[in-house]
This record gives structure tokens, C-alpha cells and sequence, in this order.
């Protein structure tokens, strides 16, 4: 494993150095023996040109993306961005987040890695963030023609109106009937 | 001239189910956790093949299918196609919690019960079944053929 | 004379025997070639993500299970790892090493479903029944561990459900003594054999840099030359103190993928091994832990164990406000749960990165160019599980 | 004072005069684990030590040597361990909140809680939001004390309690039950109580059975089992049930509550929601949820006879299209019980506007619409707001008992006299003995029918001092006045002191609104007291949960007449049918009047309750949704609009919400309804222009007469029912039979003894009862509640002045 020292520091004083007034914070996690997980939080501005910088760190790029999700935190602005990228050569990895509001598309990683492919689609799909510069820019895990984003946190878990009444749209009439057993709640 | 008739009907229905009953030839609809103790219970150590049961991977060659696994919404169109696609006499075999009753998944996405979009003969427990289990199941839905009879499946 | 020819669309699924489940790809073909190809995933999507955070972390260990149901043990330990790494606990030496024997026995189990399978579809009969008949030995130690054939619901938070059973370390050790003979079984069968070798070399090619760059993960990425494991980059519940290689190939198709895994399965044994001579006396689970019930006969006598066990049930425990995420390499690759827990009983948001799902991604990069024929053996290498991928 | 500031775990804090330790922690974030404490009390019990912390007083010049982190054990210079929500902080001192001994002390003292608690959590109703469990839970308690099984104390489990089971083996000794039942309720029912065997118990502070007034509220703050409602034990475990924030409609308080439901019905009550009513809920709120499931009207009838809902809205439209044609559409009347929800108010109106009538009828508005009428003229209208009561100089009361009427603006009452300001003064102007007396307000006990008299006197006395004449044009004889009244003329002196002090609520009955002159009489009191409308609230005060919806119905529509115009042309046979929103009109109207209306040709009820003596020449009944199977709201005193939220599902698809009723209804007019819209109340116009009303006194009528020489007025018994929530069997448990209430006196003069079965007589009939005796009344008074199913004091009532002359004879012994 080569050497990496105190790589974590390095890398966001790299990106500090490059875009000044992009990180709005670094958060650093110890939780007992918790391996050391840096999180730095990104405007939206700055966003794309951070993992493009992170994906280029001359150091050992990070060029693998492990995953990237979206949470909804319920305040304003109402989602945020996930990305957790890895580097491989110093086996070190690093959480960027970017909050973003509902309405506002965001560009697209697919670029920088191909990764993001499903994990931006299932972003839409459980959060309906948009995504810019997506080559194939759609639903995922849900049928296309859902309505709704189940994981927001204002979708119930069992769910509403559509989601009830979706397959009496999608069967021939008299092919459904109600669940013979009760669920207890 | 009646009774003769009646002698050589119920003889021909006992011959039909019989052999309806002796060679289920299953559809394969593994969809989840289940498939794979189906799967184990068409391999080496449960034999399937000793009841005359061969897996087919075609819903036109296929008598019973077994739905193994939870059914998704956006599954159960493809399901009820599959279904439909069978010939008749056809038989339903719902093995495992999510199929019954849509198991530990009471969410948006899955179907409460496949029994909601095909008529179900057996419902194997479990989750998943044994492959003892699901042998039981098709035991069980062997039993059911012999009684119903060929006329009316 | 000139014949018109044009692209042509084929749909795969989601109800296809060689899909593994239930995906779905759309083709588009060139004569018989493969000019595109889109996979079509969501079929087995049961929310997961959206149940998780409806339920007490300890709730949803039975659902792990049910991620990855070919490797549930090692679902079990990624999840409890992550949870007990946000906790700031860590389980007892022995509860460690359980998991590390269920989780390699769960990778062995593994790769032998998927070697039955790939083979299966490829043509080789033979190999799914051999493979079919180890892994029953290995259900049947899981079986004794934990009670169930499938879904096992092991692994606690702070360590272990049950100590090993009575005769585990002798069933095991019968096991891996005969478990190299079985192996060079498959080699005979498989490894020179011509069919095999021209349905598999040269197939499904991910170069190194396309592997990473699509984010895969496991035996796909090893199959590609990259050498990266988790267990060694991060290791947890004490991978460091084992010794074992990870098994890499350059030839970054689907034969390589395949002799990754072969090689994996040998190297699990090694680890195996040395778990069982290893072995470490003492508890399986953290008992006097704030995160932990005592244990049933405390509970049925002492009213402070009774409330601890109905407030931890009920209410959930009191994490802190922390985000986190932990991966474990299973055997189809890095799963890794990312949690975000607001200090109450249950996660507020619970991300699985499944390793199926974003092997799958790169499907149709390793499908271009290949004949239709190699896409179910294309699938076979990817080894994923639909459970997982669509959640 | 200046602001004080310390250190809380080496964080810098400043606390505020009169701060507790505790109360600075909790603005600052800082969690200190407490059990006894609640917010909901004006002072710390102390009791559970469970918040004790370390201060640590430095002498000044290591003061300077240490930095904001330094650990206590460096010094050793620390107190013994304080409770943290008695203590107030010091300057520049150092307060730790968890060093291993105070963890170490905590787990002590939770172990010996736990030293006998019996092992039921697995049968306890409590379990699951049981703070012990979570005590074990967060100190980690691993280890208990030795136990002398030969020695287990045997505490007591009363059994007899009504509705509340108190199990004492269970307590802890918070006293958080005896601190509310104290502090918040002011009932003082329940004490710490040294047995003789030496041990410390919860129980009554007489040691007879409970007889409070089963607010719910010991049993909800109770931290374990010991206290739980015996209509919710073994029902259901904590976890299980969905809780449904909505909010209570038995009065106009609008409180915000929990329903707590599992399969399908509302097991109980809870409330821990910030909201202004601080978790605080009365009997109706907590105990009468289930009248969702009882008496319900399920099915639509004709006659008594059940039918399909489309049936009878399709005859229901025949019938009006004929009706309107034969007599026009002005001899259609809408009438709505002010109780029931904005939807059925703006329905009733919508409908109204449909059939084109001028007769929209919602009687117990009368007396706010007339107070409004005179405040506007004055510039006194504004909206009160609940605030505005905590601050107020003066609490006026009269003619209500507001603790039965609005129990909110009762503790608001009784708050504001426990706190440590001990800002404002009540003045509890009554003709009876009520709870408020308790806090020794000034009392004006004044004899029944004489409230007129009262606030004129007042008005003259505050006139006095205020060179504020002319208000009234013929000043009577203030010596004639005092006599009518009964009060001394030094109590009216010294309210009228307290009235001039400051800012002033003006809490007033709205059925003596509905009186003549009062409306009046309370302006000019409001102006002579010297306030302007930013320090007046007036506060009506009814029972009706949507007394305030129907104000703002009202305001803006011109069909509305009052109840004696409504009489008039009742008995002149204008009206053919009427449409009725509500319950059980026999009980709202006066029988005068529902005698007409049993004569109408058509009477349609919308209504979700069944009556059963009550019908017209044709009867249609629609069943409509109760508050707890549909969203609908209320407008709540403060001209808040609040949300009953659907909690159930109705029995079956007759039941529907009243909006869709009406709905179907005016498909057949082929006019389709836009949905609702409901707002809040009017906003009221402000004119800083002060109108000094003129009110011609006229003397009091002496109308009794030896045949009738006692008065009946209707009454409301602690545990209040309501025409609505009578048909809860909260209300019934505590009490199931209507008692008439007269003094103890009047019943040694007569007799009589409680429990004797009695004859109530008036001019208009009569009606048999059961008596009972109790002290505190005035002697000429017979008190009769309402919501029984076996006596109606309405039968007995010839005019709406809120009294009635009768007479009490005995039939036979006692039951």
C-alpha cells in the first residue's frame, strides 16, 4: 500500500486551493474504531468541478465511485447529494456531499464515471432529481409510468392512490380481486 | 347403454388425471429467494425428477407454475402474461410467505398476495419453504388433481 | 443481389431461465451480433430502502437476508458491521470469528449456486448437480448454526445469535478436507474443457479501466486485473489476522472471471482453516451493552433485563447522529450499507450500495460486439442477484 | 437583573434570572436526564434526583489558570450532588452533568425503583412508553439490588377507583400525578400518603374511592403502569396502536390531541404535542372517544324505515322542488347545531344559497352575533387570543363556570395564579360555588337572574371615578340594585378596583348574551373600566365546539334570524320544511319550538347520532361522518382554524362526510359543488372610536310565584356531558344517571334526601328525577344537566332567560 499519510488533509486542501470558496465544510467521522471517512459538503456550483477534480488528484485519483444517493433532509434546501468515491491506488475514500433543492436539475457525473449510470436513474426515481448530461435518463427500479418518488419522506411506506390502484390500470378488468388474508397493522 | 357409458367415463378420468398428476411439468417463475430452494429441490439432493417433475423454461410446455418469490407490481403484468400464455388443464403453486400474502414486504411496490391477480391451487409456507416443503406443496396439488378429476379442471 | 439488413430489437425477460432472476434486456442486434443492449432492472424492487427507515435497526437484519439470498450470512455481517461501526461497538473476539467462518461459508455456497447456474446455461449439466451437492453440506451447517436453510438471521448487533452448535468444527473440517478433491472436480470438468474455454475466452471483455470506471465490483473487478478487496483495503472483524491472497486475472472476460472465483472459493478455504484453529473461546454477543438484550433468562427474571429488552424492542436504541458507511466484500462484491441515523431508534436513511446493481451497469459495455449466443454467458460471469440489485 | 453566566460541561452558558440549571441546559441543547420534571408545571418537584449534577464553585484565581474544557476531576473542588431542576446557577461556576459518579448515582437510585417493581411489563399497558424501561434502558442498569423476598412490600392496587386503576406497586413517587392534579387541574385529589405499615403510597387525600373530575391527566403524565385508564387496559399495547394527531370538538377550546387507534377504532387519548393547550386535555377530550361507535345513525331512513342513501336524497330533492314550488322557496328553513363542524356550517349555508331561502337558523350563535353587533358599534371588536389571557391584569368571569364550560381558559386561570408572577386577579362574578373559588378570587355571588343589576352597578361604580356618565339614561337606585343582586357593595367596590388596574378578559356566557341589554351592559363596562380594544379580550363562552364557526358563517350572511323570529314564524306557518344539520334538535331547541316543527311536512336530518323520540309529519335521515371518519374542522376560540384529522373508517359506505351528502344533493338541483372553503373568522374592524351604547334599565320582573318558588336552571355536572359527547360512554362511567342538584339546606326543609325520586314542575310540564343534595348552591336553586337520556330539562323550559320557576315534590322513597 503506498504511502498516504495524512492523504484526507492533503485532498481538501488541494480542492481548497483550487475552487476557495467551494467547501462549506469537512466533517471528519470517528466513531470508535471507525476507519477515517472524510465528508465534505459542496455548493451545487462547485459540485461537478470538485469531482472532477477529486476523479483527477494527482496524488491517486479517486476514480472509483462507489456509490452516489441523494437523502431527503426534510428542510431547505430539501435533498442532498451523496457521492462516496474511492481512490484505489491509496485505498482511501471520500464522501462528497451537495445539497440541492427539488426543482433545480443537476449535472450529470456519467462523464466522469460511469458508475453513476444507475445510481443518478434510481436518484430520479426514489427522489425525482433531475439529472443533466444523463445518456439514458430515466426510470429505474419503478415502472415508467409511476407517478410519485417513493423515498421521499412524504410517500407513505405502504403506498398512496397510484401505487394501490396501479395494477388494476395495467391488468384486463376481472383478473384482480381483493387479498383473501388481513393484515394486522 | 348409460351405465356402460358412465363405467368407462369415470375409468378414463381416473386414467387422465393420473397421468396429468404423474408428470407436472412445472414453469419455472423464480423470482426471488425462493427460486433458489426450488432450485435445490430440482437438484441432486431432492430429485424432483422421481415425481415426474421436470422444470420446463416455457410457459406453452408447462401445467403448474410456481411462483416463487415476491411479486413486484411491475412483475405481475409479466406474471399474469406468463399465466395466461399456459395451456389448460394449468395448476398455481404460491410457494413462500411474499407470494402468499406478500410476506414481510408491505410496501408500495409489491403485490399482497399473488392469490390478487392468479388463482392460486396451493399455497406453500414458508420463507422459504424447504424443499420438503414444496415437494409437500406438490404432493398436495397431486391429491387435488386426483380428486377434481380431468372433467373438471 | 443485395440484401436489405437492419438492427433488430429483442427483448430478454423478465421471465427467462437464464437471467437469474428477473432482468431484462433489451437487444439490439446486428445479424447476430449484439449493436446495444439496455438491461431493464426494477422487476424484484420491494423498498427496501423505504422500509428501512420504517423499522428499528435491528428490524431489519431478517431483511438482509434477503438482499443477496445466495449469500445471506454475509449480508447479516455487512449490516450488523455497519451498525455496530455507527454504535462505536465491536463484537467479541469469538463473535468475530463465527462470522468470518459463516461469511466465507457463505461465499464457497455462493460461488458454488453460481458455478451450477453458469455452467447450467452454458451446457454443463453435470456441474450444477456436483455443485448442488457440496452446497447442500454447507446449508446443512448453516441449518445446525441457525435453524433455517435459506434465510439465516445470524448475526446480531454486537456479535453473534447462538454460539456454534455441538459437532460444527468436525462437520466443518469434514468439509474443507474433502472440499479440494470436489474443486479439482470442476477443474477437470471445466477449466480445459473446449467447449467451455470458446464459450468463455474472449468473451464479455471489461478492460481494467472500464471495470473501475463503471464502478464494479468483486470477482468482475478481479477478473478485470484489479487487485482490490475489501476485506484487505478495509478489513473488518478481523480479516488483517488471516492470511490469503486475492486472487486477480488479467484476461478481463468471462473465463477470467471464472478462475477469479475458483481460485476465491480455494482461498476461502485457507481462511477457513485458519478460523478453526484460531478460534477464539468466549462470549458471542456483547451482553452487558446498551445496544444489546440480555440474554432470555435474564429477561425472564430480572425486571431491569425485562425493561431493557421491551425499550430496545420497542423503542429502538439511542444511536448517535452520525453518517456512516461500511462495505464487506460478498461474494459478488463490495456491499456496503450507508446509513444516516438522526439519534433515534430507527435509520433515517439507509443506503445499500449492492454490488449487483452496478455490475449489472456494466453490461452493455462488456456485451458489445459479442454474439447473442454469449449474453447468458456474459450474465452467467456477472453472477448477480436480483434480490440485491433491485432491493 | 443581568443575564448569569456558567459553564454547563465546559460549554458557556448564560441563563436568565430565575432560571433553573435544568431550564438552561434545555434551551442551550444540552440533555439532562430527568424524570420528575415537566414543563407542564409552574415549579420543580424535585423528587427523583434523577437530574442531579456537579457544580464546581473555582476560586477566582484558578478560575483563570483553567480552560473552558477542563474535566472536574482535576479539581476535586465540586459540591455534593444538586438537583438540577431546583437549582439556579451562579456566575462564572462550573456545572457537570455526567462524571462517572453522577452516572454512577443515577444508576442507584433507578435500581431502587426497580428494587420491587413486579416483572409485568409484558402484561403493563405502560410498556413501551414506560420511563422506567427507558431509565433501565439509557443508565444501563445490569446489575439489582439484593431483594429480601421473605420481606416484599404488599402496596396496595385500587380496584375501586372509578375509570382510573392505580396500582401502586408500580409507582415510583414522582408525585408527578399529585403535582398536576394539584398545579395544572387545581383538584388536589390525589396525595403521597404515609401508610400505617410505613410505606409511602399514591392516593386520595381523604382515602375514600376517586371522585375528581377524571381528566385523564395523572393517568397520561404517570411515567410507569401505576396509573392507567380502566377503559383502555388490556386493549392494546403502546406500539401497536397508530397515533392520529388531530384535535378535540367537544368544546371550543380546540385542544390538540393524539387519537391512538388500532384495527380500526380509537382505544384512547394521549397527548404530547406542543401546542397551546401544553399536553393538557379534560375528561370529554380524553375519555369520550368512543361515542364514534355508539347510537350512530348507519343507515338513511324515511320514517324510521331504512333505506338506500340515493333513495332518500332523491325523495329529499322531490320533496323540496315541490315544496318551493307549492309555497316558494322562503318556506324552507336550514337549521345547524352550533357543535358540528365548518363543513356542515358552509354546507348548510351553500345549500341555503341553492334552494334560495332566508331562513339560515344556527341558535346558539344569537348571543356572540349580538355582542359583536354592539362591540363593533363600540370599536372594541377584535379577535382574543390565548396569550392575551396569561397577561392580563384582570380575569373577568361571569355568569359561566368556565372550568365546565372551557376547562382550558380554566387552567389558563389557574396557571397564571400558581406561577411565581402571580400577575393578574381573577374576579369570579357567579351565582354559585364553583372550582375557581378555590383560588379565592373576588367573588361576586349574586343571586340567579340578577347579572344585569350586577354590571350596572359595576358600570355605575367605575363611572364614578371615571367622570364617565350619560351611559345609561335612567340611572336606577344603586341601593335598589345591591338588594336584587345580593353582593356587598364593598366586593363590587373592590371589583371595580381591579376591574380599572389594568388590562381586562371578559369572560361572559353566550346564552346571557342572548339577553336583553347584556351585549350592551358589557361594552360600556369594557369602556368605562378605561381599557381600549389592545388590552380587552372578550371571551364568550359556550359549550358549542364551533360557536366560532358559526360567528363567521354568520358575520357574512344575510339569511340569518334569530331563534325568536324564528319561533314567530314557525307558529305562523311559514316554514314546510326544514333541513337540519345536527343532533338531536330536541335537545338544542326549546320545546316550544321543536313542537312546531314536529308539525312541519318535511324534516331532513343530516345527522351521525340517532333520535329516537323525535319526528315530523315526513322524517328523512342522511347519515353523515363523525369528526373522527372525516378531515373537518372547527374554528377554536382564538378564531383558530383547527383540524379534526380522519383517525377511523366509517362502519360503512352510507356514512358520509357531510359536504358529500350535500354534495349528492345538489347534483339533483344539477349544480355542482365547488369543494369547500373554510377560513378562519372575520376579521374584525378596529375603530379606536368609542360609542358609549345607551341602555334604558328596566327593573327585574319578580315572576315566581307560590306555585313555582325555586328556580331550574340547566347545569352541567363535573363530569360534563354535552348533547353530543352524551352519546360517548366516558361521560357515563363517571356518572350514568342525571341527578337534580338543590342545596342542602333546601333539601332539610323539604325532606328530601339525595338519591329520592322527585317531580320537577314548571309552568310547562313536568318531569321525574333523581336527587341529589350537595352544598355550595344558592337555596332557591334547582339544578338540572343535560345529556341524560332519561330527563330533558328543556321539556320543562317556557322562556330562554336561562331560569325557570318550578316547584319539587317527592314521589315516594328512595331507589
Amino acid at each position: 500500500m503506498p504511502d498516504t499519510g495524512n492523504v484526507m488533509a492533503r485532498t481538501v486542501e488541494y480542492l481548497r486551493k483550487l475552487y476557495p470558496s467551494a467547501i462549506t465544510e469537512v466533517e471528519r467521522l470517528r466513531l470508535g474504531r471507525v476507519r477515517r471517512d472524510w465528508t465534505i459538503s459542496v455548493k451545487q456550483f462547485y459540485a461537478y468541478r470538485i469531482l472532477k477534480a477529486l476523479k483527477d488528484y494527482p496524488e491517486g485519483n479517486y476514480d472509483f465511485l462507489v456509490f452516489a444517493t441523494a437523502v431527503d433532509t426534510q428542510k431547505d434546501p430539501r435533498f442532498k447529494l451523496v457521492y462516496l468515491i474511492r481512490s484505489i491506488k491509496m485505498a482511501r475514500q471520500i464522501t462528497v456531499e451537495v445539497p440541492v433543492a427539488d426543482d433545480l436539475p443537476v449535472q450529470s457525473v456519467y462523464e466522469l464515471w460511469h458508475a453513476a449510470d444507475f445510481d443518478e436513474r434510481e436518484i430520479y426515481d426514489m427522489y425525482g432529481i433531475v439529472f443533466n448530461g444523463h445518456p439514458n435518463f430515466k426510470r429505474i427500479l419503478m415502472p415508467e409510468d409511476w407517478d410519485g418518488f417513493p423515498l421521499r419522506k412524504d410517500y407513505p411506506l405502504k403506498g398512496n392512490q397510484f401505487s394501490n390502484t396501479y395494477l388494476d390500470r395495467k391488468l384486463p378488468k376481472g383478473q384482480l380481486k381483493q387479498s383473501k388474508h388481513v393484515r394486522m397493522p | 347403454m348409460a351405465v356402460e357409458n358412465a363405467f368407462i367415463t369415470t375409468k378414463l378420468d381416473k386414467l387422465v388425471s393420473w397421468g396429468r398428476r404423474s408428470s407436472l411439468w412445472p414453469m419455472t417463475f423464480g423470482l426471488a429467494c425462493c427460486a433458489i430452494e426450488m432450485m435445490s429441490t430440482g437438484a441432486s439432493r431432492f430429485d424432483l425428477d422421481r415425481f415426474g417433475i421436470i422444470f420446463r423454461a416455457s410457459p406453452r410446455h408447462s401445467d403448474v407454475i410456481i411462483i416463487a418469490g415476491t411479486l413486484t407490481k411491475k412483475m405481475a403484468v409479466a406474471a399474469r402474461k406468463v399465466y395466461d400464455q399456459m395451456p389448460n388443464p394449468k395448476w398455481v403453486i404460491s410457494m413462500g410467505s411474499c407470494s402468499n400474502t406478500g410476506g414481510p414486504y408491505d410496501t408500495y411496490s409489491v403485490v399482497q398476495g399473488v392469490d390478487t391477480i392468479i388463482p392460486v391451487d396451493v399455497y406453500v409456507p414458508g420463507c422459504p419453504p424447504s424443499p420438503q416443503g414444496l415437494m409437500y406443496g406438490i404432493l398436495q396439488l397431486q391429491k387435488k388433481i386426483k380428486e377434481e378429476g380431468s372433467l373438471n379442471a | 443481389m443485395s440484401i436489405e439488413s437492419r438492427e433488430m430489437l429483442i427483448n430478454m425477460g423478465p421471465q427467462h431461465p437464464s437471467t437469474h432472476g428477473v432482468l431484462r434486456i433489451i437487444l439490439k442486434l446486428n445479424g447476430e451480433k449484439i449493436a446495444a443492449s439496455e438491461p431493464d432492472v426494477g422487476y424484484l424492487h420491494r423498498g427496501f430502502e423505504k422500509l428501512a427507515e420504517n423499522m428499528l435497526y435491528h428490524q431489519f437484519i431478517p431483511y438482509t437476508d434477503r438482499l443477496d439470498y445466495i449469500a445471506s450470512m454475509n449480508n447479516n455481517q455487512s449490516y450488523v458491521i455497519a451498525v455496530e461501526k455507527l454504535l462505536g461497538i465491536e463484537a467479541p473476539p469469538r463473535a468475530q470469528a463465527i462470522r468470518v467462518i459463516m461469511s466465507e461459508l457463505g461465499r464457497i455456497s455462493s460461488h458454488l449456486v453460481w458455478l451450477a447456474t453458469h455452467a447450467l446455461d452454458i451446457g454443463a449439466m453435470t456441474v450444477f448437480l456436483y455443485c448442488f451437492r457440496e452446497r447442500e453440506t454447507i446449508i446443512d451447517l448453516f441449518e445446525e448454526t441457525s435453524g433455517n436453510r435459506l434465510n439465516y438471521n445470524y448475526s446480531r448487533i454486537g456479535g453473534v445469535a447462538f454460539d456454534l452448535p455441538e459437532g460444527f468444527k468436525d462437520n466443518l473440517r469434514k468439509f474443507l478436507d474433502i472440499f479440494p478433491e470436489k474443486l479439482g472436480e470442476y477443474h477437470r470438468l471445466l477449466t480445459k474443457n473446449r467447449i467451455w474455454m470458446s464459450r468463455t475466452k474472449g468473451v464479455g471483455i471489461l478492460t481494467r479501466e472500464q471495470a473501475i470506471n463503471w464502478g464494479v465490483s468483486g470477482p468482475v473487478l478481479r477478473g478485470s486485473g484489479v487487485k482490490w478487496d475489501i476485506r484487505k483495503a478495509f478489513p473488518y472483524d478481523g480479516y488483517e489476522n488471516y492470511d490469503f491472497d486475492i486472487p486477480t486475472d488479467d484476461a478481463c472476460d468471462v473465463y477470467g472471471r471464472y478462475l477469479v472465483r475458483m481460485e476465491e472459493m480455494r482461498q476461502s478455504r485457507r481462511i477457513l482453516q485458519q478460523a478453526l484453529k484460531h478460534l477464539p473461546d468466549g462470549k458471542v454477543i456483547l451482553e452487558d451493552s446498551p445496544y444489546v438484550s440480555p440474554s432470555k433468562e435474564k429477561i425472564m427474571t430480572e425486571n431491569f433485563s425485562l425493561m431493557k429488552h421491551m425499550v430496545l424492542t420497542i423503542k429502538g436504541m439511542h444511536t448517535p447522529i452520525a453518517t456512516l458507511y461500511s462495505a464487506t466484500e460478498n461474494p459478488k462484491g463490495e456491499l456496503g450499507f450507508y446509513i444516516v441515523a438522526d439519534g433515534s431508534g430507527k435509520p433515517y436513511k439507509l443506503k445499500i450500495r449492492a454490488p449487483s446493481f452496478i455490475n449489472i451497469s456494466a453490461m452493455p459495455t462488456m456485451l458489445r460486439g459479442n454474439y447473442l449466443a454469449d449474453v447468458i454467458a456474459v450474465i452467467g460471469s456477472l453472477d448477480f442477484v436480483f434480490g440485491e440489485s433491485d432491493r | 437583573m443581568a443575564d448569569i453566566n456558567f459553564f454547563i460541561d465546559g460549554i458557556a452558558v448564560s441563563a436568565k434570572p430565575g432560571e433553573t440549571i435544568l431550564q438552561v441546559a434545555d434551551r442551550h441543547g444540552i440533555y439532562i436526564p430527568a424524570i420528575c420534571y415537566s414543563d407542564r408545571f409552574s415549579s420543580p418537584i424535585g423528587s427523583c434526583r434523577i437530574c442531579i449534577v456537579v457544580i464546581e464553585q473555582l476560586p477566582e484565581e484558578d478560575l483563570r489558570t483553567h480552560s473552558a474544557t477542563h474535566h472536574p476531576v482535576a479539581t476535586g473542588k465540586c459540591s455534593r450532588p444538586m438537583p438540577s431542576c431546583v437549582m439556579k446557577p451562579k456566575e462564572g461556576t462550573y456545572v457537570w452533568t455526567n462524571t462517572e459518579a453522577l452516572k454512577q448515582a443515577r444508576a442507584d437510585i433507578v435500581k431502587k425503583w426497580n428494587r420491587y417493581h413486579p416483572l409485568q411489563c409484558g402484561v403493563c399497558d405502560a410498556s413501551g412508553e414506560c420511563e422506567l424501561q427507558d431509565a433501565a434502558l439509557e443508565f444501563n442498569i445490569t446489575e439489582g439490588l439484593p431483594q429480601d423476598f421473605d420481606n416484599l412490600p404488599q402496596k396496595t392496587i385500587h380496584k375501586e377507583w372509578p375509570i382510573v386503576n392505580n396500582d401502586t406497586n408500580l409507582c415510583i413517587e414522582c408525585k408527578r400525578c399529585v403535582k398536576i392534579c394539584d398545579d395544572v387541574m387545581g383538584v388536589k385529589a390525589l396525595a403521597l400518603i404515609k401508610k400505617e405499615s410505613g410505606i409511602f403510597e399514591i392516593d386520595t387525600v381523604d382515602g375514600k374511592p376517586l371522585d375528581c373530575e377524571f381528566c385523564n391527566q395523572c393517568i397520561d403524565i404517570c411515567p410507569t403502569g401505576s396509573l392507567e385508564s380502566k377503559l383502555f387496559m388490556y386493549k392494546s399495547k403502546a406500539w401497536e396502536m397508530d397515533r392520529i394527531v388531530s384535535s378535540c370538538f367537544f368544546c371550543p377550546a380546540g385542544c390538540a390531541l393524539e387519537l391512538n387507534v388500532k384495527d380500526n377504532k380509537i382505544l384512547r387519548v394521549t397527548n404530547h404535542l406542543p401546542s397551546f393547550n401544553d399536553g393538557n386535555l379534560c375528561n370529554l377530550g380524553a375519555f369520550a372517544y368512543d361515542m364514534n361507535e355508539k347510537n350512530r345513525t348507519v343507515s338513511a331512513s324515511i320514517d324510521g324505515r331504512e333505506t338506500d342513501v340515493n333513495n332518500v336524497i332523491n325523495k329529499t330533492y322531490k320533496e323540496i322542488k315541490r315544496i318551493i314550488n307549492e309555497y316558494g322557496s322562503d318556506s324552507i328553513a336550514i337549521v345547524c347545531d352550533s357543535s358540528v363542524s365548518s363543513e356542515s356550517m358552509v354546507s348548510a349555508k351553500w345549500f341555503a344559497d341553492l334552494v334560495g331561502t332566508k331562513t339560515l337558523i344556527i341558535p346558539d350563535a344569537d348571543g356572540i352575533l349580538k355582542l359583536n353587533r354592539v362591540l363593533k358599534k363600540s370599536g372594541l371588536l377584535k379577535q382574543s387570543s390565548y396569550e392575551s389571557i396569561k397577561n392580563s391584569d384582570t380575569v373577568f368571569v361571569i355568569g359561566t363556570d368556565v372550568t365546565n364550560s372551557v376547562p382550558l381558559l380554566d387552567w389558563f386561570i389557574i396557571r397564571k395564579s400558581k406561577s411565581k408572577a402571580k400577575k393578574g386577579k381573577l374576579i369570579m362574578a357567579y351565582y354559585r360555588e364553583s372550582k375557581l373559588d378555590k383560588l379565592k378570587p373576588i367573588s361576586l355571588r349574586y343571586n340567579l337572574g340578577s347579572e344585569r343589576e350586577l354590571l350596572l352597578l359595576l358600570i355605575l361604580k367605575l363611572a364614578e371615578g371615571a367622570e364617565n356618565t350619560g351611559f345609561i339614561k335612567k340611572i336606577p337606585d344603586p341601593d335598589a340594585l345591591i338588594k336584587i343582586t345580593g353582593v356587598q357593595e364593598e366586593t363590587i367596590e373592590a371589583a371595580a378596583n381591579q376591574i380599572k388596574s389594568g388590562s381586562l378578559s371578559i369572560m361572559i356566557d353566550t346564552s346571557l348574551l342572548e339577553r336583553a341589554g347584556i351585549p350592551e351592559l358589557i361594552s360600556d363596562l369594557a369602556i368605562v373600566s378605561g381599557n381600549r380594544s389592545d388590552s380587552i379580550e372578550f371571551w364568550p363562552i359556550s359549550r358549542k365546539a364551533n360557536i366560532k364557526g358559526a360567528e363567521s358563517i354568520l358575520s357574512g350572511a344575510d339569511q340569518h334570524i334569530d331563534k325568536a323570529l324564528f319561533q314567530q314564524r314557525l307558529s305562523e306557518g311559514v316554514f314546510h320544511a326544514i333541513i337540519y344539520f345536527g343532533n338531536a334538535i330536541e335537545r338544542i331547541l326549546p320545546p316550544q319550538i321543536t313542537a312546531k316543527i314536529t308539525d312541519i311536512d318535511l324534516f331532513v336530518m343530516l345527522s351521525s347520532y340517532k333520535t329516537d323520540n323525535f319526528s315530523a309529519k315526513k322524517t328523512f335521515v342522511l347519515p353523515v361522518a363523525t369528526g373522527y371518519e372525516t378531515d373537518s374542522h372547527y374554528l377554536n376560540l382564538e378564531g383558530r382554524l383547527i383540524t379534526a384529522r380522519k383517525a377511523v373508517n366509517a362502519e360503512n359506505e352510507n356514512i358520509l362526510p357531510v359536504q358529500s351528502v350535500i354534495k349528492l344533493l345538489a347534483e339533483k338541483f344539477n349544480t355542482i359543488m365547488a369543494p369547500l372553503k373554510i377560513d378562519s373568522g372575520p376579521a374584525a374592524a378596529i375603530t379606536e372610536k368609542l360609542i358609549p351604547l345607551d341602555y334604558e334599565y328596566k327593573a327585574m320582573e319578580e315572576m315566581g310565584s307560590k306555585h313555582y318558588p325555586y328556580k331550574l336552571i340547566i347545569g352541567h355536572d363535573r363530569f360534563r356531558s354535552d348533547v353530543s359527547t352524551s352519546f360517548g360512554s366516558g361521560p357515563k362511567i363517571a356518572k350514568s344517571v342525571g341527578y337534580a342538584e338543590i342545596s342542602d339546606r333546601l333539601a332539610e326543609s323539604l325532606d328530601l334526601k339525595s338519591n329520592d325520586r322527585v317531580r320537577i314542575i314548571s309552568k310547562m310540564g313536568e318531569s321525574e328525577t333523581v336527587l341529589s343534595v350537595c352544598s355550595g348552591l344558592p337555596d332557591n336553586l334547582v339544578i338540572v344537566p343535560e345529556g341524560f337520556a332519561d330527563i330533558n330539562p328543556l321539556t320543562l323550559f317556557s322562556s330562554d332567560d336561562g331560569y325557570e320557576h318550578v316547584n319539587i315534590e317527592k314521589i315516594g322513597g328512595g331507589k
